[in-house]
């Protein structure tokens, strides 16, 4: 076990993928100058860990700032031999590329009835609650769930930053990494060496039996704090992480909801359409009959983000609006 | 360039592929036994033929929504192609794709886009496996005049020209892009456009010569495989029928005299000319060729007559490599 | 009153509105040509009602295929004093100008403090059920409904089409109107003249008891069908179209849910994140108390769309699928 | 051309501006003032005001995520901008734009962008209103280098090549985009791009320098209000600074000998020689500008302390004109 930063996390899973097969390549703007800190070691091109000079200009690929032709020509890549992990640097750049994530990377494969395989990676940082405004921060991952065809990965720690990345690396269908920069910093003691975390499996990251949190990304701390805070008032809360929401890991959040009864559902994306709205109508469908109060999405309002710091912070779900979700779930009285 | 005879007509065969292919396929729209869109290629033919026939085996390329000459033009096989058209089991793309979205792997065609401009960036990724791999393959985009103004075709020719990718831009100029002329909406002469991002471009004012178009691709895919980067080739060529079979607009965008001068220029009538005036071929040998075709596109409607209909199963098939879990 | 058809209505909400007003002005590919028939009257250009003809080629401009600056430009245009109507023909060439509706279009207002305004409208039609296959037959709404700044609407009736249009182009937001080819030749009788419909108020299409179906764009006259074949075997379903999914008349369903305890949600879109999905969520949230039973969605497969009529039509929800629906939420018995 | 001795002053007086407030701007992101990333146009101030001052009042114009620079040499109000920098009420987009996204539509700033090369289409739009209307008002669209490779650039060209928009396409190359230097990930020369889409394109090269760059500006200025069209003008120019205050990067990307010689080009000095060397003002009245600019940063300061922070409520409003009904 090594204490291992989240990004640290994600620049170790890209090298030991480098490392493991040949065919995998990473293209982005500055990525040879490691300006996000995933590329490689230290502070020096000279510093062992580099990527660049690991592995050669012909494999890590700067790019010019063109996203619609970098994911573009990713998927091309990835139809004719090679493994691409496209560094997009921010989620919001992602929309730029739209026509070709929806058109190209996601029917690719369905419309030429199988022929088309698309192994690659697209990796993008969420920048939110760092008074970037809105041009910068975003959440766009409701969206893409929206558009079958894309796998999609949300780590909220180091580890599953590792293990869900190099599970995409080596999957056959493209997958979009939505990385919370929030949790750049976050540590924790991981597995040494080479591991993988399958998509589709969700993590219970707290057993409780009163109050189910599903949450996503930043919301994953967030509503540990919250637990804690809960705890002490005699509320036991289960937190799910899902790690992926596509493919999303239904059974878990129904298995516990069956427990509890009551859920809450935390997600920092924007609220109509988004992942809670998925998750929420998942439960109400099919574990209707275990409910015993409101499902409550705990989100970030349909706003867009504001610059000024006195203004952005208060609007992602945070200990304070989960716990109080929770505590408001636990007073409904079941009706029954 | 010397072509050998074989060569030569081999070009005329595929012409006539295309040419009977899309024919038959204008029929069977009108009778109701093709579903959605079709687009023809008829009078393009030797834009598509000479191009594809510049590529060797293994190279790659993409195209649009005027979608079944070039998979043909590579050498596709024509039942699965027809079969596809019908929507049947058996179609190249098992019925999922249909007339806008042809693709061969086989033979190299990485696929159509019912998008105009879309498939430029997948040429392009092509193009970059080839360089990262080595593999010596070139890659082949064909776009339309429209699509020439789609700003991914800029980013993709840029991105080939800095990285030096084997890829040769080749724009089918039919100069309309559906009911628009394209000097309405195209500022300046497309292949000028190439100069700007260090390439060669060059215009074929005769694209109705497969030979003018083959010597002009071969150059381009020559240049491109023995390392020398991307080119763009812009060919003037002409659509015989309406943008889709069966539209019809209240406006007749196209005047009868241009119209009836560029059918006077059918690229198959020209090079069968040519064929035998050359002394490459005689008329029996011709003809041969020609009923050999027809007897080709008769068993791909036969083909595709036999084959069954896909199973509702196959609507949630290859959207991932295998079944999600969960909900999904 | 006119017996008028949905394309019909569509243009004559564009030409009165052009009549009106001198700065709403067309921009879209084909529209000299009236490629799609909502650019005026007749088969040719002499006659009557050709728009081209009536406002000139500086008010109906015909564009390059060039999607990005086309939605960037109305934008722009939209800014500084014009009020621009873009016909971007499919809904599914959208993507290409994702980056210019998302951070541009919806954002522009808000980050900029209120300094811009964005009169707008981005019509485009949804050719599902045609046989046009992936990449041309899309239900594109809920990923736009996740981005807060745009309006949405989805007539399902020539009157909806040609009010809520003209409600549109009057407005100083920017709105999206998706529109489905397969009510294109629909007729109703409509008022004659000029007439709005406002944003953000549902229609009862027909009432009902036992069930509410919120039925969106095509699953309207599939729900209204389902309905008069379930009237038969003595279930009554009121139907509600929300009509504008941004502003979304949450009441108006609220309170048929509440007068009926069972809620089905019939809505061609994909189905994660759909707007199914949020519909379903607003209920769970807001009206649990009232709810006899799960929520039931109904709404196309997170498939893409295959070419083949085979397989596509059974897709979409239908009068069947949202029979079915309605009974099983019928038959299942209240806890309580 | 010959400009007036007040114009030649004001030119400078803007400069400074743009200089002292980028600097203080700098010393306040270290200092913790201001949240978020700024990116400075210390050493690019000719570039920022030639154009500018070439644009008359009524003229609009879009920029980039280096945003300070282009709503000062157009003539906002430095108060509203710094309160923007540090997110208060008072700011000029009320706190919910910061640094990159500066916008003052009373001097016909129309918006920067965060997004790179995302606002070339609405300065289009602007130019579309202009036509349309028959405003007379001429729009202009600054991006760097690196936005000189989206696609939307060349959409946008091609369009108002067409439609024959007054429009000028101002690239600010300072030969780097973050990390990469430009001659890595641009094909050719940028200016050159412009002959394919039929507009002039020339390049400015010496864009230290703020009457090169206003006059080859006003000459596109002038094309495109006389209904001509269309222009793309590059400027060669340098950043001083970092790409944004605080960056730190691993690898030194531009080296020191290249850096100095830059710095040594500094064209607020080199304007001020010319302006004493060509007795437009003598030193007495050169320094009053100084110490009057320098007074205006620290008012713009004192506007900004004074400002209160915005009520949570504002995060809430300006999503629409009005507040949406329903459950939004
Ligand atoms: C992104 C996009 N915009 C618009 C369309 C609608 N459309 C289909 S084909 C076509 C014309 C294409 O013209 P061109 O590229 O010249 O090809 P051609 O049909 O002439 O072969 C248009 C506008 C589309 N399919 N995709
Ligand atoms: C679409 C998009 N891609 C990437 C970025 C990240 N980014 C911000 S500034 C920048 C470099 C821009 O270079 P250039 O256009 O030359 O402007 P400069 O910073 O040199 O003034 C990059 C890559 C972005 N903001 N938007
Ligand atoms: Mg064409
Ligand atoms: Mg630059």
């Amino acid at each position: 076990m090594t204490v291992t930063s989240y990004l640290g996390a994600i620049g170790a899973a890209q090298r030991e993928a480098m490392e493991a097969d040949e065919r995998v390549i990473i293209i982005g703007e500055d990525v040879e100058a490691n300006v996000y800190g995933t590329m490689g070691g230290g502070k020096s091109r000279a510093d062992k860990g580099d990527f660049l000079q690991m592995f050669g200009a012909n494999r890590i690929r700067n790019t010019p700032i063109s996203e619609e032709v970098m994911v573009g020509a990713a998927a091309g890549a990835a139809m004719t031999g090679l493994r691409p992990i496209v560094d997009l640097s921010y989620s919001t750049f992602l929309y730029m590329a739209m026509d070709q994530f929806i058109n190209q990377v996601a029917k690719s494969r369905y419309m030429f009835g199988g022929q088309a395989s698309l192994p690659v990676v697209f990796r993008s940082a969420m920048f939110y609650g760092l008074s970037t405004a809105a041009h910068h921060s975003d959440r766009p991952y409701p969206m893409f769930m929206n558009m079958p065809g894309l796998k999609i990965m949300v780590p909220a720690s180091p580890t599953d930053a590792k293990g869900l990345l190099r599970s995409a690396i080596d999957m056959d269908d493209p997958v979009l990494s939505f990385e919370a920069c929030l949790l750049w910093g976050m540590k924790e003691d991981i597995q040494d060496g080479e591991f993988r975390i399958p998509f589709g499996v969700a993590r219970t990251v707290r057993a409780g039996t009163d109050v189910t949190v599903v949450a996503i990304s930043t919301a994953v701390p967030a509503a540990m704090q919250a637990a804690q805070k809960l705890e002490a008032d005699g509320i036991s809360v289960e937190i799910i992480d899902p790690r992926t929401l596509v493919p999303f890991h239904s059974e878990a959040v129904l298995n516990s909801v069956a427990k509890t009864g009551r859920l809450v559902v935390a997600d920092p994306a924007n609220r109509t359409c988004g992942a809670a709205a998925e998750i929420s109508a998942i439960v109400a469908e099919q574990a209707f009959d275990c409910l015993k109060a409101p499902i409550i999405r705990v989100t970030t309002p349909d706003t867009h983000v504001p610059f000024s710091p006195a203004i952005e912070k208060q609007l992602y779900p945070n200990a304070t609006t989960i716990a109080d979700a929770v505590r408001k779930a636990v007073a409904t009285k079941p009706k029954h | 360039m010397t072509l050998a005879n074989d060569t030569l007509l081999e070009m005329q065969r595929r012409m006539l592929r295309i040419r009977l292919f899309d024919e038959r396929a204008s029929k069977m729209v009108k009778r109701g036994e093709i579903p959605g869109t079709v687009h023809t290629s008829i009078g393009q033919e030797a834009q598509v033929v000479g191009a594809c026939m510049a590529l060797a085996e293994g190279d790659t390329m993409t195209g649009n929504h005027r979608s079944h000459g070039h998979p043909i033009g590579k050498g596709a096989k024509l039942g699965p192609l027809m079969a596809e058209l019908v929507g049947k089991a058996w179609g190249v793309c098992g019925g999922k794709g249909g007339s806008m979205h042809l693709a061969d792997f086989k033979v190299g065609s990485l696929g159509e886009s019912g998008i105009v401009g879309s498939s430029i960036p997948i040429a392009t990724g092509a193009a970059l496996s080839s360089k990262v791999l080595n593999k010596k393959s070139v890659s082949l985009a064909f776009f339309g005049d429209g699509a020439a103004n789609q700003g991914c075709l800029y980013e993709a020719m840029n991105l080939s020209s800095v990285w030096g990718l084997p890829i040769v831009f080749l724009c089918e100029n039919n100069q309309y892009a559906l009911s628009t002329p394209a000097y309405t909406v195209t500022a300046g002469k497309i292949a000028d456009r190439a100069a700007g991002f260090n390439m060669p471009g060059v215009r074929v004012e005769d694209g109705q010569s497969v030979l003018a178009v083959y010597d002009a691709v071969r150059t381009a895919v020559d240049r491109a495989r023995s390392g020398k980067g991307p080119s763009l080739v812009e060919v003037m060529t002409y659509r015989f029928n309406e943008h889709s079979e069966g539209l019809r607009l209240a406006v007749d965008y196209r005047n009868a005299a241009e119209k009836e001068s560029w059918l006077k220029r059918d690229p198959i009538k020209l090079f069968r000319s040519y064929l035998s005036e050359n002394g490459v071929a005689d008329e029996a040998t011709l003809a041969d060729i020609e009923s050999e075709v027809a007897a080709e596109i008769e068993a791909a409607v036969q083909f595709a007559d036999e084959s069954p209909f896909p199973e509702l199963s196959v609507a949630y098939k290859d959207i991932y490599t295998e079944p999600l879990g969960g909900s999904q």
